[in-house]
């Protein structure tokens, strides 16, 4: 009875991608360099991203030296110390973690878990890639332009951003919105890709709802990033028009020290809401498929069914939706209409609820699993600590009134560093240690994969909490220098804590190279991983090839023929059965027993 | 087992630290108690919900993790327990949001008595304005700056004509007198914050914000510029004076100009003749108008060059010439300072609209940096 | 199609395989045709997004209405007749005649090339009569959509290009009926975009 | 039973799905002269508009609803959308409603800071 519905599904004509339309590769170029291969798009994606978040790392020292230790490094001066800032911002939420969620994860794992031979149109994601990478470059450049590059702020705020005053006002602020504009026409190519091939590329018997949660997070996450990089496009056209021009769009009358500028009439504020209409999708661009990959680590390796999967689902769509009605939380003191505060306020709070939810569905996870204690799944419950306190913060920050005293403090940066910095970071690592078997056929060191986690989580986790506290005392960011002698309101104790703080950054820092280091070493070195080192039950480990080739699947693509979470399913012997495994091939009797009316 | 361990300390670690540490918000000193009441309610629901949560985690690492012949449970949904947590939180949620709410439309509505004061911004000090005996502040805007009319107030609006202009970086303030301050900026975006008020907004060039508060503890406090706003941004600070007394704070008021007189022409005084006098008048120029943001005393290059030893020295310019810094190149300088830009800084200075005195002054205090 | 009847399946059970597979979604429409509607929805978001812009900057008191060049009327027709030819390609695609998709598209082509020497003359008049991008909002806002617009139709020529080289290499028309109708859908949506466009340019 | 007769339905639906489609393809050319038609009347009317100088409001309500109808015409029928999937018409419409919020709420917001510049700047109406 139960397996009739099964033989039904041969019938059902093969997906899209046919045989003969796959990419082949001639040459060393067009097999590494300008390959269609989605795989490859995937490694060099990461290692582009990984590449300039290195160096954003980097920055984030020079930054964390001048505030810990001030006057005692005078090669940072005041314009050098904006630029960092703004570099340091600008390339850890859009070309380190945006590139890397959607385009490295994205590229490697949605034709895998689909089931996909590769991306529904490989050409227009090799060009994603190269727009990407000639982004990066474009970005790099501007830092050797005269003036250097732009020290706004990443939220590249006008007048501020194109007026003298701000480092970066002659060529680099240029610099920065020609590679976002490059960075937005290349992510686009790459999101298309990822919706079409979601919706068209899936392999027979995998509906939507038999989607991993990795690929809901990456689909709704890359939707939002269709939709959301369009503002930031638009706002950054403007901008354009009036540093180059002399338009007004954002420019009201004003006098820049001393000189009537020739501008008038604009409206500031009209850019900050362009800004955030994208800027606060882009945290859920990122989250998203942090979110989804980290319920993939935690059912994995606590060989249980993630808890409340539909609940899961619906939370990424409703957080999707609402994502675009709450940007204003970002301009509570920016002097917006007062009564949107109200509006926002409500939204925001709101959000919280399918978010909680989702902190609550993994910690369920792990109650009555039979957890594994593997380097992804420590990286996971660190995912969840840091998540959990970013998230509570933002309940401070979300709530109007409450965010006066906060916003544009330490607390901000605390709050984002947590939830949008470490959390996702923690992620992203967790993946890597979960995945780097499949894409390379070995395993990652574990005392080493285990040193790192341990220095990585508790070493960020004193960085952060700490600076809460400093932002609750009202200590602002973005500050060159805080001249606590001087500040009536800041104790002493300060300059201790900031240079607590420093040293910290410094050794979580260099643990990094700990993580570099072991991916290096296991690529020659590492144990050999064999076929589905987890027991996942997911496609992506049921290749014919470990690490799969292109093409990924061999002669035939696989059936599906469940969802994405069968582990320790009672009656069966081993503790996962893999989606494509048919009915008749299990080992002992089918699930047919099991709730909810299996073999009905 | 040692990820429980590490998972309680982290939870005990963090209530600890909220508890014991020297750090927490600068005592208040103004009528926002309903602001920190909330932030505190909120750390009380938040704290729980993640103490609660990070507990259970440490109870699940010890008593679910791998042994051998163990098998987790199957359960694809529990739907009672999904709901009791969806309402509980949605219940949480209205807990915080409501008194958020309450609070932003409080926040919103200034009490008629309220004293509106102006405040103005610029790269990178504070102006103030307050409107004088008839209670109203005239009409202002960008378009009339000039620099016989720094705040651009309309010449022909007579609400304007007694309005106090005070320049410099001080406030004063009665207290327990509401004060709604009216925010405007003169260049890019500022934030006009002093810390123990809590409240604060962003000062936006193109139009202009508010916010009311009741200052209600005599003291000094810092006023700082909590938007990013150029190089400079770390050092726009100013001080406000909350006084009791209200003659200290009329008499602090008459030391001022009102706009009327201010567009008189000056009368010409007695020449200052002690020097120490116009030095010391020099040196007090230079810190009311913001010029040692930019140009340290020590030696340091800041965001412009160091006066230290700066007279008669040798200055190389942008074009690559150079020139001998002396009176004639340091008047030139205050006054049009994109005329000749020291080699290694951006022509970002502003002109200041000095007469003839302050520039003597301020020459004079360049002179003894040595 | 219930989208909320596919949320609420309970994929861990075997009734879940029901819909096995959303085969509708991935066999009637051609990926690339669902690849060009999302991305249609993207382009219209960004006009979207001007044009609330556009309303609010309007509202800021220095906008001076600008006088609209006479050669734009000329341009609609140009742009509607360029539609039309792609259109006539396409329904001579669908019944398989070849002269109906060759003329159809050679006239969509020339009547966007000479809609965009139209856009070019328009912003000539406008120059040589003092309307500068920075001498008011409106006439910026005039400058910017129109480039963004022309940029998307310049693109638009790409394919079109790409599609006419395909022809004349001699391809059946069933390899190119994909791209003709590729075409004549963005051909279709860009004529809405700048009707509205034109017609939001008119009333202020 | 009951399942596996919904799944037999469905997929010869899909197996039929290719022919329904390439007629779905050939509407007849009449239909497309009828709507260019529309089109040319909806025009005219706009026209009216303007020859008959309607002010205010009405002005702008019926500029608008006869630009709102034109798109509409268009976009179902030349574009197709009218034949799609409902789930494909959503996905297309719901995004650019969202966007709709940002225009409501962006107008409110222009007002607002025309609204601080004339009662602080005294500037024109």
């Amino acid at each position: 009875m139960a397996h009739s519905p099964y033989d039904e599904i041969e019938t059902v004509p093969p997906a899209e991608v046919a045989e003969e339309e796959l990419y082949h590769p001639h040459s060393f170029i067009t097999r590494w360099v300008f390959c269609q291969d989605a795989k490859v798009i995937a490694i060099q994606y990461a290692i582009t991203a990984m590449a300039i978040g290195l160096f954003a790392l980097v920055l984030s020292w020079l930054m964390r030296l001048q505030l810990g230790f001030p006057e005692q490094f005078a090669f940072i001066d005041p314009p050098d110390y904006l630029q960092l800032i703004t570099m340091h911002g600008m390339i850890m939420v859009i070309y380190f973690l945006t590139a890397l969620l959607l385009g490295g994860f994205g590229n490697y794992l949605i034709p895998l878990m689909l089931g996909a031979r590769d991306m529904v149109f490989p050409y227009i994601n090799m060009l994603s890639f190269w727009f990407f990478f000639l982004a990066v470059l474009v970005l790099m450049a501007s830092m050797f332009v005269p003036g250097g590059a732009t020290g706004a702020g990443w939220t590249l705020y006008p007048p501020q951003s194109i007026l003298a005053g701000t480092p970066g006002s002659e060529g680099g602020i240029i610099l920065m919105l020609v590679s976002l504009i490059l960075f937005i026409a290349g992510i686009t190519m790459g999101g298309l890709n990822y919706v079409v091939t979601v919706l068209q590329g899936r392999a027979r018997g995998m509906t939507l709802m038999r989607m991993p949660l990795t690929i809901w997070g990456i689909f709704v996450a890359s939707i939002l990033a269709l939709f959301a990089f369009p503002a930031l496009f638009v706002a950054g056209v403007m901008l354009l028009f009036d540093m180059l021009l002399g338009t007004s769009f954002f420019m009201p009358s004003l006098v820049s020290f001393g000189q009537q500028m020739d501008y008038d009439g604009g409206s500031p504020l009209l850019f900050q809401h362009l800004f955030w209409f994208f800027g606060h999708p882009e945290v859920y661009i990122v989250a998203l498929p942090a979110f989804g990959i980290v319920s993939e680590l935690i059912s994995v390796h606590a060989r249980k069914n993630i808890f409340g999967f539909r609940m899961m689902v619906w939370a990424i769509v409703a957080i999707g939706v609402l994502s675009f009605v709450v940007w204003a939380h970002h301009m509570y003191v920016s002097g917006m209409n007062p009564v949107f505060g109200y509006f926002f306020a409500t939204t925001t709070l709101i959000i919280a609820i399918p978010t909680a939810i989702k902190v609550y569905n993994w910690v369920l996870t792990l109650w009555r699993g039979d957890i594994h204690f593997t380097v992804p799944m420590l990286f996971a419950i660190g995912f969840i600590v840091t998540f959990l306190n970013g998230g509570i913060s933002g309940l401070f920050l979300g709530n109007v009134a409450v965010a006066v005293p906060l916003s544009d403090t330490m607390f901000v940066v605390a709050h984002f560093h947590m939830v949008m910095g470490l959390a996702p970071v923690l992620v992203i690592f967790g993946a890597i240690y979960h995945w780097y078997p499949l894409i390379t056929g070995r395993m990652l060191d574990d005392t080493i994969g285990k040193t790192h986690f341990w220095i990585t989580f508790l070493g960020g986790y004193a960085i952060f909490l700490p600076l809460h506290y400093l932002g609750l005392m009202g200590v602002p960011r973005r500050y060159f220098e805080l001249q606590v002698a001087q500040m009536e309101f800041i104790p002493q104790s300060v300059e201790t804590l900031n240079a607590f703080v420093t040293v910290t950054a410094l050794v979580v820092g260099a643990a990094q190279f700990l993580f570099f280091f072991n991916l290096a070493w296991s690529y020659f070195k590492g144990k050999p991983a064999g076929q589905n080192p987890w027991g996942a039950t997911t496609l992506e480990w049921q290749t014919p090839e470990v690490p799969p080739s292109h093409g990924n699947w061999g002669s035939e693509r696989p059936v599906v023929y469940r969802w994405a979470y069968d582990y320790s399913v009672p009656g069966v012997e081993q503790d996962f059965i893999p989606q494509n495994l048919p009915p008749d091939r299990l080992a002992g009797d089918m699930g047919r027993d099991s709730p909810e009316g299996r073999g009905a | 087992m040692h990820v429980a361990i590490i998972l309680l300390i982290v939870t005990i670690g963090t209530v600890l630290f909220h508890v014991l540490s020297p750090w927490w918000m600068a005592p208040i000193a103004s009528n926002w108690h309903f602001i920190d009441t909330t932030i505190i309610l909120t750390f009380w629901i938040t704290g729980l919900v993640f103490i609660a949560i990070l507990l259970f985690m440490a109870y699940c690492a010890v008593r679910y993790r791998h042994r051998e012949g163990r098998r987790a449970a199957y359960e694809p949904e529990n739907k009672k327990l999904e709901i009791w947590l969806t309402a509980g939180t949605s219940l949480g949620v209205v807990a915080l949001l409501t008194p958020g709410l309450f609070a932003w439309s409080q926040f919103n509505t200034p009490p008629d008595d309220a004293l509106e004061v102006e405040v103005l911004g610029e790269q990178w000090s504070w102006s103030f304005r307050h409107p004088g005996e008839d209670g109203a502040l005239g009409m202002a805007s960008t378009h009339r700056i000039n620099s016989g009319n720094p705040f651009g107030l309309d010449p022909d609006d007579s609400a304007g004509q007694d309005d106090i202009l005070i320049h410099g970086n001080e406030l004063y303030v009665l207290a327990d007198q509401p004060v709604k301050f009216l925010l405007r900026s003169k260049d890019v975006i500022h934030n006009f914050k002093v810390p123990q008020f809590r409240a604060k907004l962003d000062m936006v060039p193109g139009m202009v914000t508010s916010f009311w508060v009741v200052p209600t503890r005599v003291g000094e406090y810092d006023i700082l510029c909590a938007e990013l706003c150029g190089v400079g941004h770390y050092a726009m600070r100013g001080r406000i004076v909350v006084v009791e007394d209200e003659d200290e704070y009329i008499a602090w008021l008459q030391t001022h100009q009102t706009f009327a007189d201010s567009m008189e022409p000056a009368e010409p005084t007695e020449p200052v003749e002690l020097e120490d006098q116009l030095v010391a008048e020099g040196q007090r120029l230079a810190e009311e108008r913001g010029c040692l943001a930019c140009h340290s005393l020590d030696g340091r290059a800041g965001v412009g060059p160091t006066w230290k030893g700066l007279f008669e020295s040798t200055v190389a310019l942008v074009d690559g010439s150079t020139v001998v810094a002396d009176e004639d190149y340091l008047k030139e300088s205050i006054l049009e300072p994109s005329a000749k830009v020291t080699e290694g800084f951006q022509p970002i200075m502003p002109a200041f609209d000095f007469s003839d005195e302050q520039l003597d002054a301020v020459i004079a205090y360049i002179k003894t940096l040595e | 199609m219930g989208i909320f009847r596919l949320l609420s399946e309970k994929p861990w059970t075997v009734q879940a395989s029901e819909d096995a597979y959303d085969g509708k979604g991935a066999t009637t429409i051609p990926s690339a045709m669902v690849g060009l509607r999302i991305f249609l929805a993207i382009v219209t978001v960004m006009f979207l997004l001007l044009t609330s812009v556009y309303i609010m900057r309007m509202g800021l008191g220095d906008w001076r209405r600008l006088p609209v060049p006479t050669v734009l009327w000329l341009n609609t027709a140009l742009l509607v007749l360029s539609s039309a030819g792609l259109q006539w390609a396409r329904i001579g695609a669908e019944r398989g005649r070849v002269d109906e998709v060759r003329y159809g598209l050679l006239a969509g082509g020339a009547f966007a090339f000479a809609f965009l020497v139209g856009q070019l003359l328009a912003w000539r008049q406008l120059g040589e009569l003092g309307y500068f991008a920075a001498t008011n909002p409106a006439n910026a806002f005039f400058y910017l959509i129109t480039a963004l617009h022309a940029l998307h139709l310049a693109g638009g020529l790409v394919a079109w290009g790409r599609t006419v080289i395909r022809l004349r290499a001699g391809l059946k028309l069933d390899q190119l009926r994909e791209s003709v109708d590729l075409c004549t859908v963005y051909w279709h949506f860009l004529l809405v975009v700048w009707i509205a466009l034109f017609g939001l340019l008119l009333v202020t | 039973m009951n399942d596996s007769r919904a799944l037999s339905n469905s997929s010869g639906g899909q197996t039929q799905a290719p022919t329904a489609n390439a007629t779905g393809q050939q509407h007849p050319i009449g239909l497309y002269l009828k709507i260019w038609g529309w089109l040319f009347v909806l025009s005219v009317l706009s026209y009216m508009v303007e020859l008959f100088d309607v002010q205010g409001t009405a002005r702008w309500t019926l500029v608008i609803g006869f630009m709102l109808l034109k798109a509409g015409l268009i976009v179902s029928v030349f574009m197709h959308v009218v034949w799609e999937r409902l789930s494909l018409v959503y996905a297309i419409l719901v995004p650019p409603s969202v966007i709709l919020v940002f225009v409501f709420l962006m107008v409110l917001e222009g007002e607002y800071v025309a609204w601080t510049r004339i009662v602080f700047f005294g500037e024109g109406s």
